[in-house]
Order: C-alpha cells, then structure tokens, then sequence
C-alpha cells in the first residue's frame, strides 16, 4: 500500500452558531487511488466534513492540502475544476430536467449564442454512459425515474467533469439490496481507472466489502483510521459509538393476538391513472411486527398513503381494531394509527418550526390535557411537560424546547417523531423506512422500540427497504411487487434469497398458492 | 375602423409596459426570487428616462438612463435580498416605496415642479415604421408606426423565450428556481444567477420605464407606473413564468385597458367599466386553473 | 412690538385635501401663497394630505395650532373643518371652492363661478369644430371631453362646456370620457384622448389634472386641438392647445388675504367669483395662436355677453 | 426574541441616523426637524391621539397580513376587504335607527362580515378552482376600489356634496371619545390582544402556523387544512374590514374618497418588517403611524418636504430589515468565536 497522501486535512473547525461544534480540530488524509470509508453516528459531522472540503460550507479553522499544495476550494466551482465532485446525502437534482441536462448543468457544451449544443451534450452523455455501462436513457425526465437511477445520475454527473476523487455521502441509503452490489461493481471499476473515492455510509457491512479503508468519527472528532481487511462490524460499531452493539435479533417467541388491521382488496391509481395498487391484503395482529418489503416504488408508498387517507383508493377496505375507516377523515385515523413517515422534513415535521411545536402535533388535537379555555387554548405549561417526558423516555438529545427542530440531527429528529406517535399509545403503528439514514446505534434503539411496542401487544405495520432489518424484528414479510401483494411469508420459515425472488417478480402465481395453502 | 384600429393601438399600447416589465419578471421568477420590485424599478426607469432626455438631449441617452436607474434599484435588491438574505417580499416593498418617494424628492429637487415634469426639451423615442409591411395596406396600419419600445418589446418577449429555453445561461437560470442548492453544488454560484436575473430584469424594467415616460407620453408624473408593476408580477405568476404565456395576458390586459376608454359611450358607469381589467384577469386566472386542474385529474 | 388689535395674520397655512403639482388647481393656489409670502414677508406653509382621509383632521388640527390664517381646500372633509373652526373660532378660516358653513359662521367661503369659463371654452371649442379653416379639422362636427373624475365638481365643467358647444350649434356631438377618479395617469388621458380623436373629435377638453397632460400631448400627436384647464396651458404643446380654462385660485387667495391685512375682511362671507371679477376665464393667448381672428373675436363677444349678465350660463352647484 | 428587538430598536436608529445625514444634505436642521416629528406625533395631546388614531387602521391591516403570512394564505387583499368594511358599517350606519348600545356593535359587526366577505369570496375562488390568492386578493383590491367609489358616487351619495362621499351615518353609531382618544383606538387594542391569545396561546393559532409552514405534515398531523385556510382567509379579512369600519365610526363619520388611501398596503409592510409577529406588528405600527402624524409637523415647522418621510419609512425598513441579519451574522460570529476558544482549550 505505497500509495501517495492525496488530500489532506488539518485542524478542521466548524461551529454552526450558536453552539454545535460539527467539526473539532479534524485531522485526516485519504490517499489517491482508495476506496475510503467514513462512517460515524447521525450528526458525528461526516457531512459536514466533506461540504467544507468541497467548498460548500465554510469552515472556522484549519487547513486543506489537495496534492501536496495548499488550496482553499471557496466555492464547489473551484473544487470541480481541481477533479473533485460530490454527490450530497439529500439527491441534488432537478426533476423537471432530462438526465442529459442535469449531468451538463454546469458544464454544458455551447455553441453560437450561448445555446447549448444539446448534439453534443447529449452525446457526450451516451458516451460516458456507454463508458461506465450505467443502465440510463439521456431523455428521461429525472423525475421519471427511479431513485438507483437518479444515484447514478449524480455520479455520471462527476463523470462527465472528469474528476479524479469523488466524494459520495451515503449512496446507498436509498438504494434496493439489488442495486448496492451494482453500485459497488462500479465504484470499484472507478478506484481500478485510477479515481480515489471517498463515500459515507451507516451500513457497515458495505464499508467492510468495499473500503479499502475506513476513518470513524465520533462527535465532530476522529476515533480513528485503520484498514477494512482488519475491521469486524463489531469494532467498527464498537468505534463508533463507543459501546458494544448487538446485531442478532432479540426477537422472542410471541403468540399474535386478535386482528388489529385489516387491509382488503386495496386499489389506488396515480395522477396519470396508472394503477398503483391492485387488489391489496394485508392484516397484522395485535403483537406482531409485519414487514413489508420491496423494491421501491412497487407499491409501498401508495399502500402507506392509502392507510393514511392521504390518497383516494378506488376500491377497498380499511378496518383498525374492528372499525371502518376507510372513508374516515384522517383525524379519525390518527386515533387509531401511529405514522412514522419516511420523509422526516416532510411528512413528519416542520423543519422550521421548534421543537415543541413538533413534538405537540396530534396530541394537541386528540389529547384533552393540551386543551384550556373550553378547548380554545392550548396548554403550553402541559406541551413542555409532553416534550420533557418524550426526551426523557426516548433520551433524545437537544438543545431547548423553542430551538427550532432543524438544530436536531437526523437520529435525534427521528427519536422525537418516534416519541410522539408511539405516546398516541394507539393499538396501530405504521412505520415507514424509520431507520433510514440513521446510524447503527440509533438503529438499534428503534428495533429495541418496536420489539417492545410488539411485547405490548400493538400491531406494527413496518415497510422497510433493509432486509436485514425485517428478518430482524418482523414476524411476518409481505412482498411487494408492481403494486400486488406477491408474497406473504413468515419469517421464520424463509430466507433473504426468497424474499429477493419475489422482490423481483418472480413466482407470482406460486407465491398466491402457498399463501392460500 | 378608425375605432378598431384605435383599440388596436390602445391594446398595445396598453400591453407594452406590462410585457416589458413581465418579461425582465420571468427571468427573476424563474431564478427563483419573489420580485415585487418591477413597479419601482418601472417608475425610476421612467423618471431617469425624462432625466436623461432633457439634460442630454437625446432620447438614446434617457433610455440609457432609464436602464442605468433601474439598475440601481436593482442593485438595492441584490444588495439586500441576494448579499444579506433579507426577504424578497420586504425588500420589494421598501424598494417600491423608496422609488415613489426618492422620483417626488428628485422632481422636486431637480425640476423644481411637484406632480409631473413636462417640457418641450425633452426628446420623446421616436415611432417606427416598418420597411415592408408599412406599405401593405390593412397590415401596414395595424403592425406598422408603434413607437420603438413596442417593437423592442416583441423582440425581448421572443429573445427572452430564446434565452430561457434554449440557451446555457436559461439552463441554469431555471436550476437556481428549482434547486439553488444543486446548482450551487454543480459549480454554479446560484446567487450569481440571482444576481443577472435581477439586472435583466431591471434592464427590463427600465425600458418599461422609459415606454411610459418618453415612449406613450413625453412626461413624467409621480407615480406613473401606477401599478402596472403588480399587474405584471400577476401576468408572470398567473403563466408560471412562460414568455408566450406573457405576452397573451399582456396583450389581453392591454386589450381591456384600452376597452375602459371605448365603452364610454355607454350606460355602464365609468367606476365599472374601469374594473374590466381587473375582472379579465381573473377570467384568465380561472381559465387557467381550471385547465390546470384538468390536465392533473 | 404689535400694536394691532386684529387677529394675528403672520403665519399662513395653505391646507389641501390633495397633492401639489397638478400644473392647475392646486398649484394655482400655491402661487398665490408664494406671491402672500414675498409681498408680506409672512411665513407660509403647505400641508397636502395626498388625498389620504386620516390625514385630514390631524392636518387641519396642526395648521389651526400652528398658523394664524389657514387656506383650505376642504374636499371630503367640510365636517371636518366646521368642527375646527368652531374649535379655534379666533383664527382665520378661507375655504376655497365650495362653500362651508360652521355654527359660529367664521369661515369664509370662496366659491368659482366656473360655469361660464367651462361655458366659454365649449363656445370655443363648438367654432374651432365648425371652421375647416383652421388645419385638420374635419367636416364632422364633433368635440370630445376627457373628464377625470365623475363627481360634481368636474360633471359642472362638462356639462357648462357641452352648453357653450350647443350655444354654438346644437347640431354638434359632444363625446365624453369619465374616467373612474384617475387623477394622475397621463397615459391614460391620452388613450382617452386618442379615442375621441378617433371618433373624429377635432378638439378634446380636459378636465383631468396630470391626466390632462395626457390629453395635450395626443393632441399634438394627432395634430389636432385641446383646450386646457385651471392654468394657462396653452404653451405647454404650442399649437396644439388653443385655449384655457383657467381658475385663478391664487388671486383669489391674494385678494382675500389682502383684504385680512387691511382690516376689511369679514369671516363667514361666501364670496364669489365668476367671469366679472377675471378669476376664471378662457385664456387664448399663446406663443402659436391657432385660432383665426374672426373666433377670437366671437370669443370676446361672448365673454363680454357674460360679464354683462346677458347671457346667463346654467349652474349646476 | 430580545436579539429582534435589539436589532429593530438599533434599525431604527440607525435609520434615523441616515435620515438626518439627508437632512442636513438637503440644507436642513435634523434636530429641529425631529422635534417638530416628535412634538406633532407624540409629545403633543393632539398629536398623540392622531397618531393613536392613524394607528387603527395600520395595525389592524397589519395583524391581518401578519396572521395571513404566518399561517398561509398570501392574502394581499387587506385594502379591497378594508373598503369593503367600511363600507359594510356605512351602510347599517346609515340605514339602522339603533340606541348606540345596538348599532356601534352591529356596525361592527357589518365591518367585520364586509372584510370576510370580500376575503371570503377568494378562499373560495381558492378552494373550488384552485385559483391562487395572491392574484386574486390583489385584483380584488382594485375591484372594491371601484365598487365603492361607485357606491358613494351614485347609490350612497350625499347631493349636498361637493365630491363622492355619503351622507354621515347616524350619531349613534359614531365612535365616543374617551378622555380626547377615540374609542375606536380601544377596539384595535382588543383586537390586538384577541389576535395575540390566538396565534401565541390558542390551538387554532398553533394549527394556523403549522399549516403555514408545511401544511403536508399538518394535514397528516390531523389538522383541518383545507377549513384552516377558510378560516384564516375570513378572520384576516375581518380584521381588515374592521379596520375599515373603524375609520368610518371613529373618523369621519362618512364614506368619503380616499379613504382607503394606503393604510393597507402600510399595513402589509408593516407585517412584513415585524417577521409576522402580532406583538412586533403593533408596535411597528404605532412607529409607522408616528412618523406619518409627526410628518405633518416636518412639514409646519421646518417645512420639510413629506416625500421625505416616504423615503425615511424604505430606509428604515431595509435598515431594520438589514440590520437585523447583519446583528444575527454578529451573533453568529461572536457565538463562533466562543466556541473556537471554548474548544481550543
Ligand atoms: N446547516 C446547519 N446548521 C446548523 N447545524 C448544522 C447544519 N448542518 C449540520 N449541522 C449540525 O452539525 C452536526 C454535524 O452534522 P453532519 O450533517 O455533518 O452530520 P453527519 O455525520 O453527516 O450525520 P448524518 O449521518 O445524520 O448525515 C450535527 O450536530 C448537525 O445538527
Ligand atoms: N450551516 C449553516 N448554518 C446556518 N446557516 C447557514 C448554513 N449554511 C448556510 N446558511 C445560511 O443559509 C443561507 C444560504 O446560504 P448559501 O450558502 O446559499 O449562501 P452563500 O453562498 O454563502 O451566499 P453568497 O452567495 O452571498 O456568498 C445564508 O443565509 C447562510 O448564512
Ligand atoms: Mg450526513
Ligand atoms: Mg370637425
């Protein structure tokens, strides 16, 4: 391993005013021609790291050496024209553009006029998909296409500038377990052309197949920098939140009880009257966590918003706990259902309001001890007492109630959403994706929550692109596939290779006899 | 026919102003910037506009500076909402009441008159007539003899279409609107994107300025953009930002602008016929919504 | 040291309901006051309440305070100014243009007889139409009105004016435009102006302030004529406006402040100029004179019917 | 909270700085000049009751733009649904024969429904054709405006008039005055205080925000966002109606021209520069409503042009604006500078 020392960085310091020190004093240097992991808790300051690097944030000390010299990259132009590019955690595309433009934006090929010269970019993008063999079509609407293909984008998009290090943070978070190895296969190819790649990731056992090495971070410091080939998973997560982690499943043996939801014949459409659902059924038990998976958007969102009342179905029945709702308005559901959306800035808070205000949302409706005034005010001295019990029962760690709730880090965002819809203490609980993008210890305290909401005898719906995850606190799987239920296993009785089968369209008509036998 | 041809003319000359500063407002609504600064921008351009052209002597130097004042209200903005992040919406406001009140201070101070400014040394832009179709008989009177601003303005609204759509700079204006973040990360400084929308758009707003004031009438009035700025800003957001889109509801805006003058001989009274315009937006707003919402279901 | 037993007169406030810079009414006055201010060397003031209704009772209670003498052009607020002069009865109130009453009967009311200018320029206007002497005017015999406003005040001008048009031949078409309350939109007056030029209008009168200046301009455009208002604006496009209607607010400001400093003022008049007393008039000189001889001299005569009572021009306030 | 009002007070100052540098240009005396501004907008009784007076209508459009900002809706509509208040209390003024015990709260009343309906009607335009408010609210404004001029130029006219005005409502629904104050200042304040407990201490007010900032996640929270809009569309423009029926009731007595004029869109400024906040919102109407009382004395005293006090008003609004960004960037860096010793240790 001679290989030379291609950036360096010393001393970085970053504080986000008022008072989150993201980076202290890092020090770090990745070698050209790696493959180099980062990896680290939610807010560890991973991102951060390489947005200052990038030029994308701008950093209160320190220094950056990139091939010997000293640079100062001010603005991700700068750092572009030196062979550097980023794919951020967030995708960073524009869903109104065609695949071609998006790669060019920035670069872009003209002509006379300042036109651009769509002959020549369009080709210069065939070319270096043809090059990478990444499977894209330049005249695709990126809003069009799936989410792997938008990742792919990002990197042809550094392609495209020749850069020589490419900076990916977490790629694969929303990746299928089918594109991972894909994307790995290509990443590899690009070390071997001689690129140097650094790439974030919370999935340790990708870290450890592809990395050559890998740097922890702890708490906007760094624990440390060895080797993948003499890393175990344990060590890693051991590092990198400074305790022992568990990564078999606690799941005990539990009898299910009663029928708690009870989902028949569901059929949704999209807004171009495509059919999104067909003839969906699915029941979870009280005291049973039912997974569902597949790859996404077969389904599974439209199946979550349906629950919700947030789409119209065209046909179909919802029933919780033995009531009717599936024309109930959704304040009706929300007494019966526990929502864990996927899109935390989204769906489930507002990022600029505070804390409290957050937290609050829905109790302040369906809990009467928020109420004062005959119901016209609300309790502010009851809401801070709420947000206290929440950061206490789900050590969420934060600043004060009036922050606003984008100060939180991703992990603690998810614990305070979490918090709030499990103290609905409804009998339902519908999570969507809660683990992703969080690190392993957040990870684990949410599977020890849903093992815990099982032994309480609440029903779990979970919908989760993480295999690993649902083998490892689901009792049954169901199998999403183009919008048909394909499959519904029990987990005990099959495996990730079956699951991955009919993740992928296979055995349909076998799939509905065995769940009928 | 004298009538219609009347209306015709009324209709564009109506529309130019509002086409003008719509225009300059697409490039900053597609940059991704609340603008509601056109009506100061407007009334500057029109006020440096008659500034320029009587102390100069030449209509081509006051159109400059009506250019030139805009672009200094333009300048405010960036300072404030593109170089402090200030809000859009405030900026805009304090801007348009800066322009009302620095042009009466300016008239007052520099023209010694309150109210309008009119003289005979101030040389009006000049009207046009078009080589060929000037001789054609019906067309001719119909599309040739506008003053030269209307012309410029028909050039702008299809330059602009051109420049949105097909150059590298519409491109990434449009990225700066829909994803600031992602051109800042592609190697574009989105605020520089910001930063030229804004200078087109004053460019814009300057010649709508100089329309009004040397253009139509040879004068300046205070306040004579008299609101045709938020009529513009609603013209912009009512076709999302679309050059053609523009220009219809200019034109239609134009059309029953001119039409509250025409139907004076008539039993409808004058507080009504002046609310036309206002009505014949909201057609508009509706036509469009509705269909909107029917391409979505 | 003062000696003088009358009231005090030395701070004089000039109090409108609307803004200066309407090159006619407003304006007008104003020179009147600046004319006060040279002659006496007294202190004037001009408080314009932009048209704005909250600013009239504060203004009005700032000037009272403030001055010793208020001029007032009380549009909109004639309560306002009753309760005022009843609340400060030693000052000296002047309203101009219309006429207000208080209860303790101490404002002075200046009321225009502007009927028979209005009267005098349809007269004028009604013979510029019919004589196809003058350059581009047409066989039809049409005349136009852009008036800015339909409220009573203007509706007197129009209707005077289509009066003295008929008085001339009632065969004539007056058209009007009334725009919605648009005082300050000169694109506006023009557009108007060019419609009626288009239903072959020869000669267009404006009552229109700023607008009005719309109107002067598309006259010049067209190379037709108009005939302004409240000032002389005859040279403003010269050759194009052949005469104006003016209404010399300022001398009648002068007039009665005169009479306040010799002692010979007595509130609670209403005092009231017409043509007699050459405070509103049809003014036809100009740098470029249009007009031939034989109209000016019809012009004359008809004033002078006016002056003299034998021609009685209907009132419409 | 304290840093906003550091950084307005220091605004305002700093404003005030930049003035009397243009004054003095201008050949002025600022000291004098800020007297006579200070001695007509408030150091003086009349004065400070005209300032009170103008403020009605100031703050009541700004609490309605402030709380349309806040949780939504871009109601620009507030100088459309002030005339139409106005006018809903001109006409039970004119037409209802009441004890004042009756007729000052059905006149109200009237002001408040004549702001709703004319917001009303673009929430449902809104609603049932999804067309945008903004657009609406603002061709809506020059609607009324031509609506009422019409109204007081034919139907309501005065013929005693000498331009469109109605006749005065009657005595019994005229606003009192209270110790030189009129009542209709007492009103504003109640409905200041009602508009605070609402969006600082009410359920709707919480809902109203959330809403506001991401009404997917407040929808999906159980909140009714669709009756929400409605609502906040109605109360906004009853505030501004209200706005309206106070000026008649409290002012003139009448439905004069101009009265509108542009206390509305003051209103909206005034919103936008106190970031929407209801407490912010009063007292920068109260500043707003000094400066344009007191320029009066500017004008009396040392003759200062008012355009003066326009381009005062933008410059006190950038600077505030500004300073305000520049002070939290201040903040930032000193926050930044602690922190790197903090750690460096
Ligand atoms: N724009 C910002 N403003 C304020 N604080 C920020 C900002 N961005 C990041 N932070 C804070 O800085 C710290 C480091 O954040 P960073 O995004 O670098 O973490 P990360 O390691 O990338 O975490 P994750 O795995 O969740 O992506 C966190 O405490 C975060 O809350
Ligand atoms: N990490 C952060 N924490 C807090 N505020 C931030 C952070 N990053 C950006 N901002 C703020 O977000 C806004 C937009 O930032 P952006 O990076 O787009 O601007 P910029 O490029 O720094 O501006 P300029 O173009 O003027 O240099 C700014 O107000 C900036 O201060
Ligand atoms: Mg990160
Ligand atoms: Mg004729």
């Amino acid at each position: 391993m001679a290989r030379d020392v291609l950036i360096d960085l010393q001393h970085i310091t970053k504080v986000f005013p008022p008072d989150t020190v993201a980076l202290a004093d890092v020090s770090v240097s990745f070698e050209s021609g790696e493959i180099h992991a980062l990896v680290g808790e939610n807010g560890a300051g991973k991102s951060t790291l390489m947005k200052v690097f990038y030029g994308l944030e701008r950093r209160d000390a320190g220094d950056i050496f990139f091939r010997g010299a000293k640079v100062e990259f001010r603005t991700p132009r700068e750092a572009i024209a030196a062979g550097i590019g980023m794919v951020h955690q967030e995708i960073l595309l524009i869903p109104e553009y065609t695949v071609w433009q998006n790669i060019v934006l920035g670069a872009e090929p003209v002509s006379a006029f300042g036109t651009i010269d769509v002959h020549r970019a369009r080709e210069a993008v065939r070319q270096k998909i043809e090059e990478f063999q990444f499977n894209l079509d330049p005249d695709t609407l990126v809003g069009d296409i799936s989410v792997a293909a938008r990742q792919k984008v990002e990197i042809l998009k550094l392609l495209y500038r020749n850069v020589s290090v490419l900076v990916l943070d977490e790629p694969t978070a929303v990746l299928t377990p089918q594109e991972i190895p894909q994307l790995f296969t290509e990443l590899a190819r690009l070390r071997d052309k001689g690129h140097t790649i650094i790439f974030i990731s919370h999935r340790l056992d990708e870290v450890l197949t592809l990395s050559d090495r890998v740097t922890v971070m702890r708490r906007g410091k760094i624990v440390g920098t060895s080797a993948a080939s003499k890393l175990t998973k344990e060590d890693l997560a051991r590092q990198m939140v400074g305790r022992e982690v568990l990564f078999t499943s606690r799941r005990q043996p539990q009898e299910p009880g009663e029928i708690v939801f009870r989902a028949q014949g569901l059929n949704c459409s999209d807004t171009e009257h495509r059919a999104r659902l067909h003839d969906a059924n699915v029941e979870v038990r009280a005291g049973e966590i039912v997974g569902v998976a597949g790859v996404e958007g077969n389904g599974q969102f439209e199946l979550v918003n349906a629950i919700m009342g947030l789409v119209p179905m065209t046909s179909g029945t919802l029933e919780v706990k033995g009531k009717d709702i599936t024309h109930a308005d959704i304040l009706t559901r929300r007494t019966l259902i526990a929502f864990v959306p996927q899109d935390r800035g989204k769906m489930g808070a507002s990022l600029a309001a505070s804390i409290l205000e957050d937290a609050i949302m829905t109790h302040h409706i369906l809990d009467p001890r928020f109420r004062t005034w005959k119901g016209l005010g609300l309790n502010y001295r009851h809401a801070a007492e709420f947000v206290d019990q929440i950061r206490d029962q789900f050590a969420v760690n934060m600043g004060h109630l009036s922050d606003p709730f984008h100060s939180l880090s991703g992990g603690n965002q998810q614990k305070v959403i979490l918090g709030r819809e499990l103290l609905l203490e409804t009998p339902f609980v519908l999570m969507d994706q809660p683990t992703r993008g969080l690190d392993v210890g957040s990870i684990e305290y949410v599977h020890q929550l849903l093992l815990a909401l099982r032994s309480k005898k609440r029903a779990v719906l979970l919908i989760s692109a993480d295999l690993d995850e649902l083998f490892m606190v689901a009792d049954r799987i169901v199998v999403m596939c183009q919008g048909d239920v394909v499959a519904d296993l029990a987990t005990d009785a099959t495996n990730g290779e079956e699951v991955g089968y009919y993740m992928l369209g296979g055995k349909k008509d076998a799939a509905h006899a065995e769940t009928d036998s | 026919m004298n009538v219609l041809f009347g209306l015709v003319s009324a209709m564009v000359v109506g529309a130019t102003p509002i086409l003008l500063a719509a225009i300059g407002g697409t490039f900053t609504f597609y940059a991704g910037i609340f603008n509601i600064a056109m009506e100061g921008m407007m009334l500057v351009g029109a006020f440096c506009a008659v500034l320029g052209s009587f102390f100069l002597h030449s209509w081509f130097l006051g159109v400059l500076c009506a250019i030139a004042g805009a672009l200094i209200m333009a300048g405010i903005f960036i300072l404030f909402a593109v170089k402090l992040h200030t809000d859009e919406f405030l900026t805009g406001i304090a801007l348009n009441l800066f322009a009302v009140g620095l042009t009466t201070f300016l008239l007052r101070d520099i023209f010694h008159v309150k109210g309008a400014f009119t003289d005979a040394g101030i040389r009006a832009i000049p009207s046009v007539k078009l080589p060929l179709i000037d001789g054609i008989p019906f067309l001719g009177r119909l599309l040739s003899g506008y003053n030269l601003i209307v012309y410029v303005a028909v050039l702008a609204t299809v330059l602009s279409a051109f420049v949105i759509f097909r150059t590298r700079f519409g491109l990434r204006l449009r990225a700066a609107g829909y994803n600031a973040v992602c051109l800042n990360s592609s190697g574009v400084p989105a605020s520089m994107i910001r930063i030229w929308s804004l200078i087109v758009c004053a460019v814009c707003c300057g010649l709508a300025g100089a329309y009004l004031s040397l253009g139509y009438v040879r004068l300046f009035a205070e306040n004579m953009s008299a609101g045709r700025g938020w009529i513009s800003l609603a013209a912009v957001i009512l076709v999302s930002g679309n050059p053609w889109g523009i220009a219809v509801i200019s034109l239609l805006f134009g059309f029953f602008d001119g039409l509250t003058v025409f139907l004076q001989g008539s039993r409808i009274p004058t507080q009504f016929t002046a609310m036309i315009p206002y009505v014949a937006t909201l057609g508009s707003l509706y036509l469009y919504s509705v269909r909107k919402k029917r391409r979505q279901a | 040291k003062p000696t003088a037993t009358g009231p005090k007169t030395d701070k004089v406030v000039y109090l409108i309901n609307g803004a200066l810079g309407d090159n006619a009414f407003y304006d007008s006055g104003q020179k009147g006051i600046d004319n006060i201010k040279s002659q006496y060397g007294v202190e004037t003031r001009t408080i314009e309440c932009n048209f704005d209704a909250g600013k009239y009772e504060p203004g009005l209670e700032a000037a009272a305070q403030y001055s010793d003498v208020v001029f007032v052009i009380s549009y909109a607020f004639e309560d306002n100014l009753k309760a005022m002069a009843d609340k400060y009865p030693d000052k000296i109130f002047v309203n101009i243009d219309t006429i207000v009453q208080n209860s303790k009967n101490t404002i002075t009311s200046i009321k225009y007889i502007e009927e028979e200018s209005a009267f005098l320029a349809g007269v004028c206007a009604g013979l510029t139409t019919t004589d196809m002497s003058i350059k581009n005017v047409n066989a039809d015999k049409v005349v136009g009105v852009v008036a800015a406003a339909d409220d009573p005040v203007v509706m007197a001008f129009v209707k005077a004016y289509e009066d003295g048009v008929h008085y001339i031949d009632k065969a004539i078409k007056v058209e009007r435009v009334v725009l919605a309350g648009i005082w300050d939109d000169p694109a506006k007056g023009k557009q108007a102006a060019l419609s009626l030029y288009d239903k072959k209008c020869d000669v267009v009168f404006q009552v229109a302030s700023e607008t009005g200046l719309g109107v002067l301009q598309a006259a010049k455009e067209r190379g037709l004529y108009a005939i302004g208002v409240d000032t002389n604006q005859n040279d403003i496009e010269p050759g194009y406006v052949i005469a104006s209607d003016i209404k010399d607010v300022g001398k009648t400001i002068e007039d009665v402040y005169k009479t306040i400093k010799d002692g010979t003022y007595k509130p609670g008049q209403v005092l009231k100029y017409g043509m007699n007393t050459g405070t509103v008039d049809l003014v036809t000189e100009a740098k470029v004179q249009v007009l031939p001889q034989s109209i000016l001299d019809r012009i004359s005569k008809v004033r002078q019917q006016i002056i003299d009572g034998t021609l009685a021009v209907t009132k419409y306030q | 909270m304290r840093k906003q009002t550091l950084s307005g007070i220091l605004g305002v100052l700093a404003a005030f700085v930049i003035g009397a540098l243009v004054l003095a240009l201008q050949g002025f005396n600022p000291v004098a000049t800020y007297g006579a501004l200070l001695q007509y907008s408030l150091f003086s009784a009349s004065g400070f009751t005209a300032t009170l007076t103008r403020a009605v209508p100031l703050i009541l459009t700004g609490l309605s733009a402030s709380i349309a900002f806040a949780s939504g809706p871009v109601n620009l509509g507030q100088p459309g649904q002030l005339e139409m208040g106005a006018l809903g209390a001109t006409l039970i003024g004119l037409f209802v024969h009441l004890p004042s015990a009756f007729l000052i709260p059905l006149c109200i009343l009237a002001a408040l429904l004549g702001g709703a309906l004319w917001s009303g009607l673009a929430a449902l335009l809104k609603r049932a054709f999804a067309m945008d408010e903004f657009i609406v609210t603002l061709m809506l404004n020059f609607i009324a405006d031509y609506f009422a001029l019409w109204v007081i130029t034919y139907p309501l006219f005065d013929p005693s008039a000498s331009s469109p005005m109605t006749r005065s409502i009657n005595t019994a629904a005229w606003l009192p005055d209270l110790g030189g104050v009129n009542t209709s200042v007492l009103f504003m304040v109640l409905a200041a205080v009602i508009c605070w407990l609402i969006m600082s201490r009410g359920r709707s007010g919480y809902e109203w925000r959330m809403t506001g900032q991401n009404p997917l996640f407040a929808r999906i929270g159980g909140c009714k966002v669709d009756a929400n809009y409605v609502r906040v569309m109605l109360v906004t423009g009853a505030l501004a109606g209200l706005a309206g029926g106070l000026m008649i009731m409290g002012g003139p007595h009448r439905f004069v021209k101009g009265l509108g004029a542009n206390y509305a869109w003051d209103g909206i400024m005034i919103a936008v520069v106190a970031s929407n906040g209801i407490s912010g919102t009063f007292l920068y109407g109260l500043l707003f409503s000094a400066l344009q009382q007191g320029a009066i004395g500017m004008e009396l005293v040392t003759a200062v042009p008012s355009e003066f006090i326009d381009v005062l008003q933008a410059v006190i609004v950038l600077v505030v604006v500004a300073g305000r960004v520049s002070l939290n960037m201040v903040f930032d860096r000193l926050a930044t500078r602690r922190k790197l010793k903090e750690s460096a240790r």
